[in-house]
């Protein structure tokens, strides 16, 4: 069994080098061979659930040491995985979603040139988000984590001829690169605190240190996590990623890569649950977080930014359930599986309403699409319902938790995270009201616009060429929108709506399933610990006051969005609207705070490069030179200076003769 | 009691010298060292030598005043006989009137002259002056055997070697100068026709310069020949005379000479004249007493 | 009056010498300063020769004259072929040691 | 005395070199061939080094000693330790790729090749013969266990590359020909030149150590073994100044060569103004033997001197790590950018070495060979593409992604690995040097993490405005990489990869090697505060 765990990150690993490397021959099939491997290490993820269910609580972790990686004096690293109940839940949501993503794609990349590398990446995300939850060592992770990142560059930037996909790509990477500077720090301080960065010896020793200690630890995995789960500060790479093809949003966001961090968090409780000022400021981050990207989700009109909003915020709940401690790992990884089916969901359903609109991204050129496509508009529903936490659905199961858990923290800190929570709840009704209704009702407004309006607007997919033309001229033209000059809805096909509806009934079932005499919590509960603290509040009142805050968020959202029409071009709005669209200025903050002051710095730096360091060379160089020319000036041939000179010559030499002879 | 007095007299020329020396070295010293400056400040290269020359010949009579009897002579046979003589001769070689300004054309050059000469002449006199020389030996039984006789002895014995040497330094030297200024001539020479080309193709005068002197009137090499309008030309006279300024210049006489000549005529017409005019009245009055 | 006066004479004549040297153009003459410096050592040899009491200064000073002779033989020879050549006695015209 | 494996493989290049330089003028491709041939001959050898070299075994092994100029003691020693078996395995692996990517660079039209100006003009036949010479010198002096023997080469090597340098560029990508070759010469004089000062001073140093060990053993010596021997018995007890004025010298050399801030500025130079196969020559080899000479004389001679000058070091090696960083990010130039980020690298090597822990000296001789390797994958390709424009400006690029996919892939990996991802190998080493270095200086190592960040930085912008976005016009018709070119960067990436995942080959011929510097200067690794063993680890369970 345990030599299966390998085959788990092998299988997508396998099929990325192929893909990658195979060239052109396999661009008829590469994507079912994608696919096939991404189904093949789900499979071997439930034979091995299987295995697991057959033991018993304690014995459920596997082990398998597959070969020394770094063996140095003293600093063993080892390729060595470890499957543990915790594992297991992220290896399934992740072969699982994403093996669904890639059905998905098949459809969704049909008319792209270079589908075959998109399913390498692919392959090579889920490969190296397997590596991630699979490690049994802090350094592997990183491995994974970077290989991650790696990937969401790749697939970000994977219509790398648009500059603003190219940026958002590198802006992606590089926000990552300083939470792995983090995690590398974490690392590095394990290393030198315990002599080993394997997770059990850590974990177990991580009670003998000094609380400064872990709370160094703690924070610097807290700055890691908040780099891949975009989060404040980290997060502004979240809403570029949208760049990429509407599946990749759905893997990063729902399945892969920003639950990482969550897991990161749950994966060291033991080092957190001994610093609790780290916990408290997990917390924190997770709080402002959840507020701050409800607020950005409300704000925009883009389909995918706006759910892209909703993403962070909901991670916010993850991280901030995490920074609870043991009262919250369990329902942070309960909600990020939930998450990981709805959010799926809304992104491929809002993927097959681009689709059908032929690209088109602002919700206020959609509307009234429900009477077109049924399909994506019935799991899109069940997936908004479930997110904002309607009552039954798998959203409201986790979401209730965890704002229980807060409140449960006790104290002024448990109110007030409580309230955020609530506060986020409703936000969060509001805004997918919001994106609910501008997209599925009211009466159409892709219409009403003439012709080239939708196909000038701003198009996601320009790269869709066919594969013989010339390259060069596909920036210029772009055939899928250059071509359409009216949007003509229809329903997507059938590879597209098979993995909507699957994750549709994901969204709806899982929570409820997971909550039966809450099996997931025993589940979890021998690796992350769990207790259930003591909550102020009854879990009823919790519930009841969920229920109500959700329902208010949505009223509201009706009052402006359901019952006026929707204008095309959006209002002016306030000054808090117009800054939530620009992200709450995250990016203008990092220009001028960071890029701005950065580049001053290089030029500078070339001048002084230039100027002082070489500068102070050349100088001693030209020195020397000006001296010689002085000094050749005195040979000048004429004999008669060089008489006087030997004349003074001698009188000097006579002077110091007398000098010697009188001393 | 002689033999004492002698010791005595040998002490008295031992620590200092007679007033006659005394007298002289002052009287001559000054004028030695008054050559030696006119050496140096002398234009011409010509006054120099014959500066030096006095000094050496000064020098000469100190070498006497010093028992060196045969150096004195011979600093006046060798030095101011030859050596002198072959400065004169170059001199002359070179043109004597090649008077160089003592203008100073390398900067500094000549402050750092004065420094250095007065530093080291300082220090010179300085070190000779707190050197101990108050008592000294006279030449006294050095030259007991005669100068010469003593130079003699120590040449061919102590200094055998040296003095040999310096003989076939001498031969040297001799055989030197002559490679030196010898002239091979190593290309045939110009023929006359090419000479004459060469003279064509340089623009130079043709013919032969005009000779100096006027109308036989003077023969003398200094006087340039006149042109038809009696100004004289430069071409007429040797380059040296000209350089000397040693022109004389008849041109205005023989102007004189001419409007002289032409005076005398004048008058010589006149008379003529007057006379004739007489005889005519003499003949008239001669027919009327007819 | 000390003998030694000779010898301040004599350095008298040499710096006046040596500046000669130094100031003169002419290589003639500067040929001359020379003489004159090598006269003013013979004369400070003599006079020494005259202190010592014994004859060596004065066959050091006949030694310099045949020397000096020597000297001035190939020098005036050469400073003939210097004005064959440059048509000058300057010794600044022979500079071509100049850089 | 067994087979003087190492004299014949240094030996090997050099004989081709001669061989290489003697083809006529018209068999200018057999040249390359012969090249080619000798320098995979070479690996071949370096492979049987590699392969002969026991990680149990003595700490210099295959070992010759002869005398050679006895009146100073000066002995022809030559010997491997494990640094050096891997570092001349790095070298003979990287020079076939190296003539391979230069394969054209040396040409000239046929109109000017051959007879010209009366003389016999062979450029090509130069070029190659000049690599050679570079190879042989630089495995004598990893091989060279006498201090003198070393001295020679470590000097001799700048020879060729001056030529390398001053007399073969990428054409025309100056304003004009002459141009290029103005800023070509003053390139290489200014390498001459600052590697020249450097090796005064340390020639100074040799003498000093000659004179010192005249003194105190009678009988002067540059042997390693023999010095080792003294120093340990007591005989040799250099007194405390002479001992860091002799580091000094030795380390300012090794310094220049490294390079490490503020020694740095000829680098840049050198690399732009050269073609790509001798820019590699320069940082991925040449200057290899820099820090590799750090690790084994500096360390192995002057142990107290060393510890002693560890803080300045160390400072200015994290100054090297930023400054190349921030340097790169704001360079123009696509070889100089790689320039820069070499010093960058070449920082955290000198950091690696001078944490004097086991994981950092381990950390920077893998650093050594990996950045060879890295550097090389990417500079290359790097030479293909500006080979296709003719220009350095990374402005005249982009979107060549489009037209060039393999390119532009292979150029990718190499970044990657520049900027040491996970599963490439620059990340064991760079990860090594860091927690060897935050071992014992946190503070220094923490600040060096910060260079992971900007290397995304430079790496990413310039894979961006190159590779990305819309295509630069007159690009359409660029090719992607020629067969030639593919069997550059193709085994080079594969052995990235191999090394990424599976560095053990490597570690296991370093660590022996490691230990037994760190005996050398009497340092043992700190221990970690609440060690951790798998036991208590069970316990907590």
């Amino acid at each position: 069994m345990e030599n299966l765990i390998g085959l788990l990150v092998a299988a997508p690993l396998l099929g990325a080098a192929v893909l990658l490397c195979g060239g052109k021959r396999l661009d008829r099939a590469g994507h079912w061979l994608g696919t096939a491997l991404a189904a093949a290490s789900f499979v071997i993820g439930v034979v091995l659930f299987a295995d697991m269910l057959g033991r018993d609580g304690e014995e459920r972790a596997l082990h398998s040491h597959v070969f020394s990686w770094i063996p140095v004096e003293g600093f063993q690293a080892d390729v060595a995985f470890q499957l543990d109940q915790l594992s297991m839940t992220f290896v399934l949501l992740i072969s699982g979603v994403g093996t669904l993503i890639h059905l998905y794609s098949v459809g969704y990349m049909e008319h792209d040139a270079r589908r075959r590398r998109f399913f390498g990446y692919l392959n090579l995300f889920l490969a190296a988000m397997l590596l991630l939850v699979l490690a049994d060592n802090y350094l592997l992770l990183y491995a994974g984590w970077e290989g991650v990142g790696l990937a969401s560059y790749l697939l970000i930037g994977f219509w790398q001829h648009k500059p603003s996909a190219a940026t958002a790509a590198k802006k992606a990477f590089i926000v990552n690169r300083v939470g792995d500077m983090g995690l590398s720090i974490a690392i590095m301080l394990m290393f030198t605190t315990f002599g080993t960065f394997a997770f059990e010896p850590v974990l177990a020793g991580a009670g003998e240190t000094s609380e400064g200690m872990l709370t160094a630890i703690g924070l610097m995995l807290l700055l890691a996590a908040c780099g891949k789960s975009a989060q404040v500060p980290l997060q502004s790479w979240l809403g570029d990623a949208m760049e990429g093809p509407t599946p990749v949003s759905a893997l990063i966001h729902a399945a892969t890569m920003v639950t990482a961090g969550v897991y990161l968090i749950t994966r060291s409780g033991a080092v957190f649950n001994g610093a609790p000022d780290a916990q408290l400021v997990v917390t924190i981050v997770g709080a402002v977080t959840l507020i701050f990207g409800a607020i950005v989700g409300c704000a925009k009109d883009d389909i995918k930014k706006a759910l892209a909003g909703s993403t962070m915020s909901q991670i916010g709940y993850m991280v901030l359930a995490a920074g609870l401690g043991p009262i919250g790992y369990v329902f942070a990884i309960m909600h990020l599986v939930t998450h990981g089916f709805f959010k799926a969901g809304l992104f491929l359903g809002a993927g097959s309403v681009m689709h059908g609109m032929n690209d088109e991204v602002d919700m206020r050129k959609y509307g009234g699409l429900r009477k077109y496509m049924p399909v994506t508009f019935v799991t899109f529903g069940l997936g908004y319902l479930a997110i904002i936490g309607f009552p039954g659905l798998s959203g409201f199961w986790s979401k209730d938790k965890i704002i229980e858990a807060a409140f449960a923290k006790g104290g002024t800190e448990g109110w007030i995270l409580g309230g955020v929570a609530l506060l986020g709840a409703a936000i969060t009704a509001y805004y997918m009201t919001r994106v609910m209704l501008m997209t599925f009702f009211g009466e159409p407004r892709w219409k009403r616009d003439a012709s080239g309006a939708v196909a000038g607007a701003s198009p996601q997919r320009p790269d869709v060429e066919p594969v013989a033309e010339n390259a060069a001229d596909a920036d210029t033209a772009h055939p899928a929108t250059g071509a359409a000059a009216e949007p003509h809805p229809h329903e997507s096909p059938k590879s597209m709506t098979i993995p909507m509806i699957v994750l549709a009934f994901g969204s709806v079932f899982a929570g409820g399933l997971f909550s039966l005499n809450s099996s997931f919590v025993h589940w979890l509960e021998p690796v992350t610990g769990h207790d259930h603290g003591h909550s102020p509040l009854s879990a009823a009142a919790v519930t009841s006051a969920t229920v109500v805050v959700l329902l208010t968020g949505v009223a509201l959202a009706w009052a402006q969005y359901g019952r006026r029409p929707v204008p095309v071009l959006a209002p002016r709005g306030s000054l808090l609207t117009r800054a939530a669209r620009r992200d709450l200025l995250q990016d203008d903050f990092n220009h001028v705070a960071l890029v701005k002051p950065g580049e001053y710095l290089t030029r500078g730096l070339v001048y002084v490069d230039a100027k002082a360091v070489d500068g102070a060379v050349n100088g001693t160089a030209a020195a020397f030179g000006g001296l010689s020319g002085r000094m050749r000036k005195v040979q000048n041939g004429f004999v008669r200076s060089y008489a006087v000179s030997m004349f003074g010559g001698t009188a000097v030499l006579i002077a110091a003769t007398l000098l010697m002879r009188a001393v | 009691m002689s033999g004492l007095s002698l010791t005595h007299t040998l002490a008295q020329q031992a620590y200092s010298t007679s007033t006659g020396e005394a007298v002289q070295f002052w009287i001559l010293g000054s004028v030695a060292v008054i050559g030696a400056l006119c050496t140096i400040l002398m234009r011409r290269a010509v006054h120099s030598a014959l500066c030096l020359a006095g000094t050496m010949i000064i020098l000469a009579v100190f070498y006497l005043a010093n028992g060196a009897y045969f150096l004195g002579v011979v600093q006046i046979v060798v030095y101011t006989g030859a050596i002198m003589m072959l400065f004169l001769f170059v001199v002359m070689l070179v043109g004597v009137t090649a008077a160089d300004s003592l203008k100073e054309t390398l900067k500094g050059q000549r402050w750092l002259a004065a420094l250095c000469g007065l530093g080291f002449g300082v220090l010179l006199i300085a070190g000779i002056g707190n050197a101990s020389l108050s008592t000294f030996t006279g030449l006294g039984e050095a030259n007991a055997g005669g100068n010469v006789e003593g130079l003699a002895g120590l040449i061919f014995t102590k200094y055998v070697f040296a003095f040999e040497i310096t003989g076939a330094l001498l031969i040297t030297a001799a055989v030197g100068a002559m490679v030196l200024t010898h002239r091979e001539r190593t290309e045939r020479m110009p023929s006359q026709r090419e000479q004459a080309e060469a003279r064509v193709r340089s623009g130079k005068q043709l013919p032969p310069l005009p000779a100096p002197g006027v109308y036989a009137r003077h023969n003398a090499v200094d006087i340039p020949g006149l042109l038809p309008d009696g100004t004289p030309s430069e071409l007429t006279v040797n380059k040296t005379l000209r350089a000397r300024g040693q022109i004389r210049d008849v041109s205005g006489e023989a102007l004189a000479d001419l409007a002289a000549l032409e005076q005398r005529a004048e008058e010589r017409l006149e008379r003529d004249q007057d006379t004739e005019d007489r005889a005519a009245h003499d003949r008239d009055t001669e027919e009327a007493a007819k | 009056m000390s003998p030694v006066n000779y010898l301040y004479l004599a350095s008298l004549l040499f710096t006046i010498g040596a500046a000669g040297v130094l100031i003169r153009r002419n290589s003639i003459v500067v040929f001359m300063c020379v003489e004159l410096m090598l006269n003013a050592c013979n004369l400070a040899f003599v006079a020494f020769s005259r202190m010592h009491g014994n004859l060596d200064g004065q066959i050091m000073a006949f030694f310099t004259m045949v020397v000096a002779a020597a000297e001035v033989v190939v020098g005036l020879a050469i400073i003939v072929m210097l004005f064959r050549s440059r048509h000058s006695a300057s010794v600044d015209d022979a500079s071509l040691m100049k850089l | 005395m067994s087979f003087p494996l190492l004299t014949v493989t240094a030996a090997l290049p050099a004989v081709g070199a001669i061989a290489t330089a003697a083809v006529p003028a018209a068999g200018r491709v057999a040249a390359k061939w012969l090249a080619l041939a000798v320098s995979l001959a070479t690996l071949v050898l370096a492979g049987v080094v590699f392969a002969r070299f026991d990680p149990g075994g003595d700490r210099y092994q295959l070992t010759e000693s002869h005398a050679w100029i006895a009146d100073f003691g000066v002995r022809y020693e030559l010997g491997v330790d494990g640094i050096g078996a891997a570092l001349i395995g790095l070298t003979a692996l990287l020079i076939p790729f190296i003539v391979l990517a230069g394969w054209r660079d040396a040409d000239v039209p046929d109109a000017e090749a051959g007879d010209t100006r009366g003389r016999r003009w062979r450029p090509t036949q130069g070029f190659f013969a000049l690599i050679l010479m570079v190879e042989a010198m630089v495995i004598i002096s990893f091989a060279a266990t006498d201090v003198f023997l070393f001295y020679i080469f470590f000097e001799a090597m700048l020879i060729p590359m001056y030529f390398l340098i001053g007399g073969f560029g990428d054409r025309a990508h100056a304003s004009s020909e002459d141009e290029a070759a103005k800023q070509r010469s003053y390139a290489a004089v200014k390498f001459l030149l600052y590697n020249l000062a450097g090796g005064l001073i340390m020639l100074a140093a040799v003498v000093g150590l000659y004179a010192a060990t005249a003194d105190q053993l009678g009988e002067g010596t540059f042997s390693l073994a023999r010095i080792a021997e003294a120093r340990a018995s007591g005989e040799l007890e250099l007194a405390t100044n002479t001992e860091r004025l002799l580091f000094l010298g030795f380390f300012l050399a090794f310094a220049v060569k490294a390079p490490l801030w503020p020694l740095h500025t000829w680098l840049p130079n050198a690399m732009g103004e050269s073609t790509a196969p001798v820019a590699v020559l320069i940082t991925a080899v040449v200057d290899k033997v820099g820090t590799f000479a750090m690790l084994r004389f500096c360390l192995g001679l002057f142990p107290e001197a060393s510890s002693w000058a560890t803080p300045v070091i160390l400072v200015l090696a994290v100054i090297s790590v930023i400054y190349g960083a921030l340097l790169a990010i704001a360079q123009r130039d696509i070889k100089r950018l790689i320039a820069y980020a070499s010093i960058s690298h070449f920082g955290f090597i000198v950091m690696g070495i001078f944490a004097m822990t086991s994981q950092g000296q381990s950390g920077a001789t893998l650093y050594m060979v990996n950045h060879g390797i890295s550097t090389a994958a990417l500079l290359l390709v790097a030479g293909f593409l500006i080979s296709r424009r003719g220009s350095r400006l990374i402005a005249d690029y982009g979107g060549v992604q489009k037209v060039a996919p393999v390119l532009a892939g292979t150029f990718l990996v190499g970044g990657l690995a520049t900027l040491s991802l996970p599963g490439l190998a620059p990340f064991v080493s760079e990860f090594l040097v860091l927690v060897g270095t935050f071992s014992r200086y946190p503070v220094i190592g923490i600040v060096a993490t910060l260079g992971i960040v900007l290397a995304a930085l430079y790496v990413l912008v310039l894979y961006q405005r190159t590779m990305t976005g819309p295509l630069k016009a007159g690009l359409e018709k660029m090719p992607d990489l020629r067969l030639r070119e593919l069997a550059v960067a193709g085994p080079l990436i594969a052995l990235l990869l191999f090394l990424g995942f599976y560095p053990k080959p490597l570690t296991d011929v370093v660590n022996p090697a490691v230990e037994h510097t760190l005996s050398d200067v009497e340092k043992t690794d700190p221990k970690p505060d609440v060690p951790v063993t798998a036991h208590d680890a069970e316990a907590a369970k």
